[in-house]
C-alpha cells in the first residue's frame, strides 16, 4: 500500500502519512469494534443468563445496533467535570487508558505474521504497554475530587501493580518453552493438533493458564475483581465522576484491554491461530501469506484466533454475571498467597520439565511407548 | 541540523541525555517536597541511561567500532532496576517522615543537622 | 485536599492518620433507599459508622391521627412496601384487637395465603439484593422474576403490584377470584425447585462465604438489647417468631398449622430439605447466618401458604366484609406486634371513642435493626460495609414513617 | 525530494516530547502534575529506547518505569498530597541559582556531546539502516555470563562465560528482594494506639 500511494502522491512524506493513517485507523477500528461486540456480547450473554432478552429491537433481530446506539446516547450527554476535579488531568485520564489499551493492538498477532509491529520483545512490550492503562485510572480517580474515586484509584494501583507480578511469571512459561518472546514465534511453535498447544504441553503448563486467567481477569478489572468501580461500595470507583464521552473511552479501554488479556491467552497458551485440527497444514496451504492459499492458511488463521478470543472474552463475561465481589483483601491474598506463589512454582516446574523432558508431554509419552515398542520387539526379535 | 534528512547520531541522543539530566538536576535543586526530589532524581537517572544506550547503539556511531555495544543496554537494565529499588526506598523514607513529621517538605526535616 | 471542603467541626486535623470522612448515601448503590451512612476510614478500614436517617420521613403516625382506621390502612403499605400484605395485616389485627373482633376462618386461611407469600417475595427481596450488594448482579434477576409472579398473583387479588391495602380491618377487601388458587399452586410448584438455585448461586458459592461468613457477627445477647427481631434476631440463633410466641391475637391466625421457626438450635437448623450445609467458616449471627435464615424462611413460608390453601378450599362460608370506614371506635387502648419479614412490626393504637384515632404510633424493626449497624461496623473494612447493612434488610420507609 | 528519514522524525518527536515534559517538571508547582509530566517525559525516553534498536530495554523502561516505580510515586503522592502539601513553592533565589547552576552543566555537557569526533553521527541513512539490532536473547545471555558479541575474546577466562555480568545480576537480585523488604517495613502502617485498644475492646 505504502508503494501505491508513493507513486501517486508526489511528496513521499505525504504518501508515508497517509499510509501510516490508515493503518492507524485499521488498527483503531479492530479495537473500536471489538469493543462495541464485546459490549453487545456482554449485554446479550448476562441477559441469557438472567433470563432476559437483552437489547433486541435496535438494528433488527438481535439488537447488533444497541452499541453504537449506546454510544451516541453517551456523545449526546452532559460533559461533566466536578468543581473539584482537576481539569486537566481530569480530561486527560481517559486517554492515557485508552491510548495504553490500544498501543497493545500494535503488537498483538491476528494470524502467522499478520501483526502492526513484529517486535522481538512482543510479549513483554505488551505487558508493558497494557500496564500503563492503570495510569489513566489512577490519575481520573485522584483528578475527580472525590473521595469514592480515589479509593477507587487506590485499590486499582494496589491491585493492578501486585496482579502484574504473577501475570509476568506465568507469560514467562510459554516464552521459556519457545525461547524467543516473539509472539508470532510463540504461535508458531503451537502449530499442529491440539496436543502441540502449550496448555496442553505439560501439566505445568495446564495450571500456568489458569492462573494466569485469574491474574488476567484481575488485571483487566473484571468481576469478580472489579473492586475499582465496585458499584455496591464504592458507588462507581474512579468512575464515579465521569460521565458521557470520557466515560466511553474508559470502557473502551476496559473493553480492549479484555480483547487483549483474551487474545494473548489464545496466542500463549491455546496455540495462537493454529486450529484444533491442522485443516491448513492437511491442505498444503503454506504459511506464506504473500501466495494465494497462505492468504487462506491466515485467514483460516484469522478465524481461529478470534473464536478464541471472544470464547475467552465470553468467559471472562460469564464469571462477572456469576459471582460475588472479592473483598480487598482477599484479592490480595489471592494474589500474594495464591496466584504469586503458584506461579513461581509453575515456572520453576516448567524449567524442570523441559529440561527433563523437552518435548512435551506427548512426546514424551510417544518417545516413552516406542521404547516400550522397541523393547518388546527387541526379545522377539532375540527370540527369532 | 536537518534531522528529517540526516541520520540520527549519537550526539543526538547526548543532547537529549543532557537537557533530562539538567532537569533533574534542577528539579532536585528547586523542589521543596520530598516526592518532587525523587522525580529529579528519576530525571537525572534516565538521563544517564538515555547516554547508555546510545553508546551501546552501533548504529548510531559513524565508525565501524560498536562502542559499549552490549554493555551498554546491560548496564542500562541494571540502572532501571536499581532505580526501582531505590525509589521504593526513598518512597518509605517519605511516608515514614510524613508519618512522623505530617509534612513532606524537605527543608523541614533537619533533625540530623550536626 | 479533602479538609478544603469537609466542614471543619467533623474533620480531625490530626495528619498523623490518614483518616477520612465519607458520606455512603443517601444517594448511593447499596444504601437500600435514602439511608445515608457516615463512615469514619482509616484507609480501607471503617473506625466508625453513624446512620443518618429521616430522609424518608412522612409523619406516617400523624396522619394515623387525623383518619379513621380504614382510611389509614393505604398509609401502612408505604412502611415496608416490599411486604405491605403484612403491614396490612399488623394495623388490620390491631385494630380488630382494639374492637375486640375475630375474624371467620375462611378470612383467617386467606390472610395466612398472602401473609405468607408476601414474606416470600419480601424476603426475595432481601435475599437477592444482598447479592447484588455484594456484587452478584444476576441472583437479583431471578428472584424479581419469581417476584413478579407472586405480584402478578396480587393483581389478580387486588389490582395492585406494590400497595394492596388488601387485608383491611374487620377482614379483606373482595375474596379470591375464580381460579385464583390453581395459580398460586401452580406458582409454588414451579418455585420450589428454584431456590435450590438461589442457595448454588450465592449460599453455597465460595467467594458468597468468604464475603460473609464471620462478617458482622452479632452475639444473642446484643441481638436481644438493641431489640432486633426477624431475621436479624434468629440469625443469631435466638428461637424467637411472633407467629408461634406472641400474643394470642397474633398466633391464633397460625393455629392449627404446622411449621418450623428457623433458628440455629443446639448447632442446628431445622432441616427438612436437603439444604447446603452450614460452612465452617460461618459463626453464628453473622451476615451468612441471616441471609441463610432468610432462605430457610421462603420454604416454610411457601409450605404454609400451601397448608392455608388447603385449609381455605375446605372452609365454609364467606369472607369478612371491611369494617365500616367511618364507625366510632371504642374507646381504649391496644398494642400488637406482628411478625413481619423484616422483624416484629408492632402497631399501638389510642382512641377516645371517635373514628378518629387519639394516638397512632408504628413500632418499626428495621429501625432497631438498624441501631446495630454503627456497633457491628466497627473496625471492618469498607466492603463490609454494605455486606453488614445488606443483611439487616432495612427498608426506610419503615425507619423513616 | 529524497525520502523522509522517519527515524529521524521520530526521534524528534521523541526528543521533543521527553525534554518539554521535564522541563514541564521542573516547572509545575502541583506535585501531582509533575507526577504526570514525568510518566509522559519516561514514556517518550522508552520511545527513543526503540528507536536505538534496544527494544528490550525499552519495554523494561515502559513496565518497570512507567508501570511499577511511577505507580509508586503516584501512589507516594496522593497518599501525602494534601492541601497545602500539594504545591509548594520555591523561593525565587534557589531558582536563580538552580537557573544558573544548571545552565552551565548544560552548557558543559553539550559541548560535550558535539566536541568528540569519534562519537559523529553516521553519514547517510543507508549507512545506519545496515546496522543490525541486537535481539533481547543476547542481552538475556549476557546476564547469564555469556556474552554473544564477545565470542572472539583473546582472553580464554572471559570466552569461556565470565565475561557477562552474572556477578552484578545475582547482587541486584538479591539487593532488589532486600529493598523490597525493606520498603515494606519501612511503611508499614502505623496504627495509633487508640484504634487498636478501639479494636481491643470491641472484642467480647
Amino acid at each position: 500500500m505504502t508503494e501505491l500511494l508513493t507513486n501517486i502522491l508526489s511528496p513521499s512524506w505525504l504518501a508515508y502519512a497517509i499510509a501510516a493513517a490508515i493503518q492507524c485507523a485499521l488498527l483503531l477500528v479492530v479495537a473500536l469494534a471489538s469493543a462495541a461486540v464485546f459490549i453487545w456480547l456482554e449485554r446479550k450473554v448476562s441477559a441469557r443468563i438472567q433470563d432476559r432478552l437483552g437489547p433486541t429491537r435496535v438494528g433488527g433481530r438481535f439488537g447488533w445496533l444497541q452499541p453504537p446506539a449506546d454510544g451516541l446516547k453517551l456523545l449526546c450527554k452532559e460533559d461533566i467535570i466536578p468543581a473539584a476535579a482537576d481539569r486537566l488531568l481530569f480530561r486527560v485520564a481517559p486517554y492515557i487508558s485508552f491510548c495504553s489499551a490500544f498501543c497493545v493492538f500494535l503488537a498483538l498477532p491476528f494470524a502467522n505474521g499478520w501483526v502492526a509491529l513484529r517486535l522481538d520483545v512482543g510479549v513483554f512490550f505488551i505487558l508493558a504497554v497494557a500496564g500503563i492503562e492503570v495510569f489513566g485510572v489512577i490519575l481520573g480517580g485522584y483528578a475527580s475530587g472525590s473521595k469514592w474515586s480515589l479509593y477507587g484509584a487506590m485499590r486499582e494501583a494496589a491491585q493492578v501493580v501486585s496482579y502484574e507480578v504473577p501475570l509476568a511469571l506465568c507469560v514467562v512459561v510459554p516464552v521459556l518453552l519457545t525461547g524467543s518472546m516473539d509472539l508470532v514465534e510463540i504461535g508458531n511453535r503451537q502449530a499442529g493438533w491440539f496436543t502441540n498447544w502449550y496448555v496442553l504441553h505439560d501439566p505445568f503448563t495446564f495450571v500456568t493458564f489458569w492462573v494466569y486467567a485469574t491474574c488476567a481477569v484481575a488485571s483487566t478489572n473484571r468481576a469478580p475483581f472489579d473492586l475499582a468501580e465496585a458499584e455496591s461500595e464504592l458507588v462507581a470507583g474512579f468512575l464515579t465522576e465521569y460521565s458521557g464521552f470520557r466515560w466511553v473511552i474508559f470502557f473502551m479501554a476496559e473493553y480492549a484491554s479484555m480483547f487483549v488479556v483474551s487474545g494473548l491467552a489464545a496466542v500463549l497458551f491455546l496455540g495462537g491461530w493454529n486450529g484444533p485440527i491442522p485443516i491448513a497444514g492437511l491442505l498444503h496451504l503454506g504459511s506464506d501469506p504473500d501466495t494465494a492459499t497462505g492468504f487462506i492458511a491466515n485467514l483460516l488463521g484469522l478465524g481461529n484466533f478470534l473464536i478464541k478470543t471472544v470464547a475467552g472474552v465470553t468467559c471472562v463475561i460469564w464469571l462477572r454475571w456469576t459471582l460475588p465481589r472479592l473483598r480487598i483483601d482477599q484479592v490480595m491474598t489471592t494474589c500474594l498467597k495464591y496466584c504469586v506463589p503458584l506461579a513461581s512454582a509453575m515456572l520453576a516446574g516448567a524449567v524442570l520439565w523441559t529440561y527433563l523432558c523437552p518435548g512435551g508431554l506427548i512426546a514424551r509419552a510417544r518417545h516413552s511407548l516406542t521404547i516400550a515398542a522397541e523393547q518388546q520387539h527387541a526379545p522377539t526379535q532375540e527370540r527369532k | 541540523m536537518n534531522l528529517l534528512a540526516q541520520p540520527v547520531g549519537l550526539p543526538h541522543y547526548l543532547v537529549v541525555s543532557a537537557i533530562l539530566f539538567v532537569c533533574g538536576v534542577v528539579c532536585m535543586a528547586t523542589k521543596r517536597n520530598m516526592l518532587g526530589v525523587l522525580m529529579g532524581i528519576e530525571l537525572v537517572l534516565n538521563g544517564a541511561n538515555l547516554n547508555f544506550v546510545a553508546f551501546g547503539s552501533p548504529m548510531l556511531r559513524a565508525g565501524p567500532s560498536d562502542g559499549l555495544g552490549l554493555d551498554g543496554q546491560l548496564i542500562a537494565l541494571f540502572v532501571i532496576v536499581l532505580a526501582a529499588a531505590e525509589a521504593a526506598v526513598a518512597l518509605a523514607i517519605a511516608l515514614n517522615f510524613y508519618h512522623t513529621h505530617a509534612t513532606v517538605d524537605v527543608d523541614r526535616g533537619e533533625e540530623l543537622k550536626g | 485536599m479533602f479538609s478544603e471542603r469537609v466542614q471543619p467541626e467533623n474533620v480531625e486535623f490530626d495528619v498523623h492518620t490518614d483518616e477520612m470522612l465519607i458520606n455512603m448515601g443517601p444517594q448511593h448503590p447499596s444504601t437500600h433507599g435514602v439511608l445515608r451512612l457516615v463512615l469514619r476510614t482509616d484507609g480501607e478500614i471503617v473506625t466508625e459508622v453513624t446512620p443518618h436517617i429521616g430522609y424518608l420521613h412522612r409523619c406516617v403516625e400523624k396522619i394515623g391521627e387525623n383518619l379513621t382506621p380504614r382510611q389509614f390502612l393505604p398509609y401502612t403499605d408505604r412502611l415496608d412496601y416490599l411486604a405491605g400484605m403484612n403491614m396490612n395485616l399488623g394495623w388490620a389485627l390491631t385494630v380488630e384487637k382494639l374492637l375486640g373482633l375475630k375474624v371467620s376462618e375462611k378470612t383467617r386461611h386467606l390472610r395466612v395465603i398472602v401473609a405468607e407469600l408476601s414474606r416470600i417475595a419480601s424476603h426475595l427481596v432481601a435475599a437477592c439484593c444482598y447479592g447484588l450488594d455484594l456484587g452478584s448482579f444476576t441472583p437479583f434477576m431471578w428472584a424479581f422474576r419469581e417476584r413478579e409472579l407472586i405480584l402478578n398473583l396480587f393483581e389478580d387479588l387486588c389490582g395492585t403490584r406494590l400497595t394492596y391495602s388488601y387485608i383491611t380491618v374487620g377482614g379483606v377487601t373482595d375474596d379470591l377470584p375464580a381460579g385464583w388458587l390453581q395459580k398460586c399452586a401452580t406458582f409454588l410448584d414451579q418455585f420450589e425447585p428454584v431456590i435450590d438455585e438461589f442457595h448454588a448461586v450465592l449460599t453455597s458459592n465460595a467467594v458468597f462465604i468468604r464475603r460473609t461468613a464471620g462478617i458482622g457477627v452479632l452475639s444473642p445477647t446484643m441481638a436481644l438489647d438493641y431489640g432486633c427481631t426477624g431475621p436479624v434476631l434468629r440469625g443469631s440463633g435466638v428461637d424467637w417468631d411472633l407467629r408461634r410466641d406472641g400474643e394470642p391475637f397474633c398466633t391464633e391466625m397460625y393455629e392449627d398449622y404446622t411449621y418450623q421457626v428457623i433458628a440455629e438450635t443446639d448447632g442446628k437448623y431445622p432441616q427438612d430439605h436437603p439444604y447446603p450445609p452450614v460452612p465452617p467458616a460461618a459463626r453464628l449471627g453473622d451476615c451468612w447466618h441471616r441471609f441463610y435464615v432468610r432462605m430457610l424462611e421462603v420454604v416454610q413460608s411457601a409450605f404454609l401458604v400451601r397448608q392455608a390453601m388447603e385449609k381455605y378450599a375446605q372452609a365454609g362460608g364467606k369472607v369478612d366484609e371491611p369494617f365500616p370506614l367511618k364507625k366510632k371506635l371504642p374507646k381504649g387502648e391496644a398494642y400488637l406486634e406482628t411478625e413481619a419479614p423484616k422483624g416484629q412490626m408492632g402497631f399501638m393504637i389510642i382512641s377516645d371513642g371517635s373514628p378518629v384515632p387519639y394516638r397512632v404510633r408504628v413500632r418499626s424493626s428495621s429501625f432497631c435493626n438498624l441501631s446495630v449497624t454503627s456497633e457491628l461496623c466497627r473496625g471492618v473494612l469498607v466492603a463490609d460495609v454494605p455486606a453488614i447493612v445488606g443483611s439487616l434488610d432495612l427498608v426506610l420507609g419503615e425507619i423513616d414513617r | 525530494m529524497e525520502a523522509i528519514n522517519w527515524h529521524g522524525f521520530f526521534f524528534l518527536f521523541f526528543a521533543i516530547v521527553a525534554c518539554a515534559f521535564a522541563m514541564a517538571v521542573v516547572v509545575a508547582d502541583n506535585i501531582v502534575r509533575m507526577a504526570c509530566y514525568l510518566v509522559v517525559s519516561l514514556g517518550a525516553v522508552a520511545g527513543l529506547y526503540f528507536l536505538a534498536q534496544a527494544e528490550f530495554l525499552g519495554a523494561v523502561q515502559l513496565m518497570v518505569y512507567v508501570g511499577g516505580t511511577m505507580v509508586l510515586l503516584v501512589f507516594g503522592v496522593m497518599l501525602t498530597a494534601r492541601g497545602p502539601l500539594a504545591s509548594m513553592r520555591t523561593g525565587g533565589g534557589q531558582w536563580i541559582m538552580a537557573a544558573i547552576a544548571g545552565g552551565a552543566l548544560l552548557a558543559m555537557l553539550l559541548q560535550a556531546a558535539f566536541s568528540v569526533s569519534d562519537w559523529a553521527a553516521p553519514k547517510t541513512i543507508q549507512e545506519q539502516a545496515a546496522v543490525e539490532g541486537s535481539p533481547s536473547a543476547r542481552l538475556g545471555l549476557g546476564l547469564m555470563g555469556v556474552r554473544v558479541d564477545q565470542l572472539e575474546q583473546p582472553n580464554l577466562m572471559l570466552r569461556r562465560g565470565m565475561s557477562g555480568h552474572l556477578l552484578a545480576f545475582e547482587i541486584i537480585s538479591v539487593h532488589l528482594v532486600v529493598v523490597l523488604v525493606g520498603a515494606a517495613y519501612l511503611a508499614r502502617a502505623k496504627r495509633r494506639l487508640d484504634h487498636k485498644q478501639a479494636k481491643d475492646d470491641q472484642r467480647p
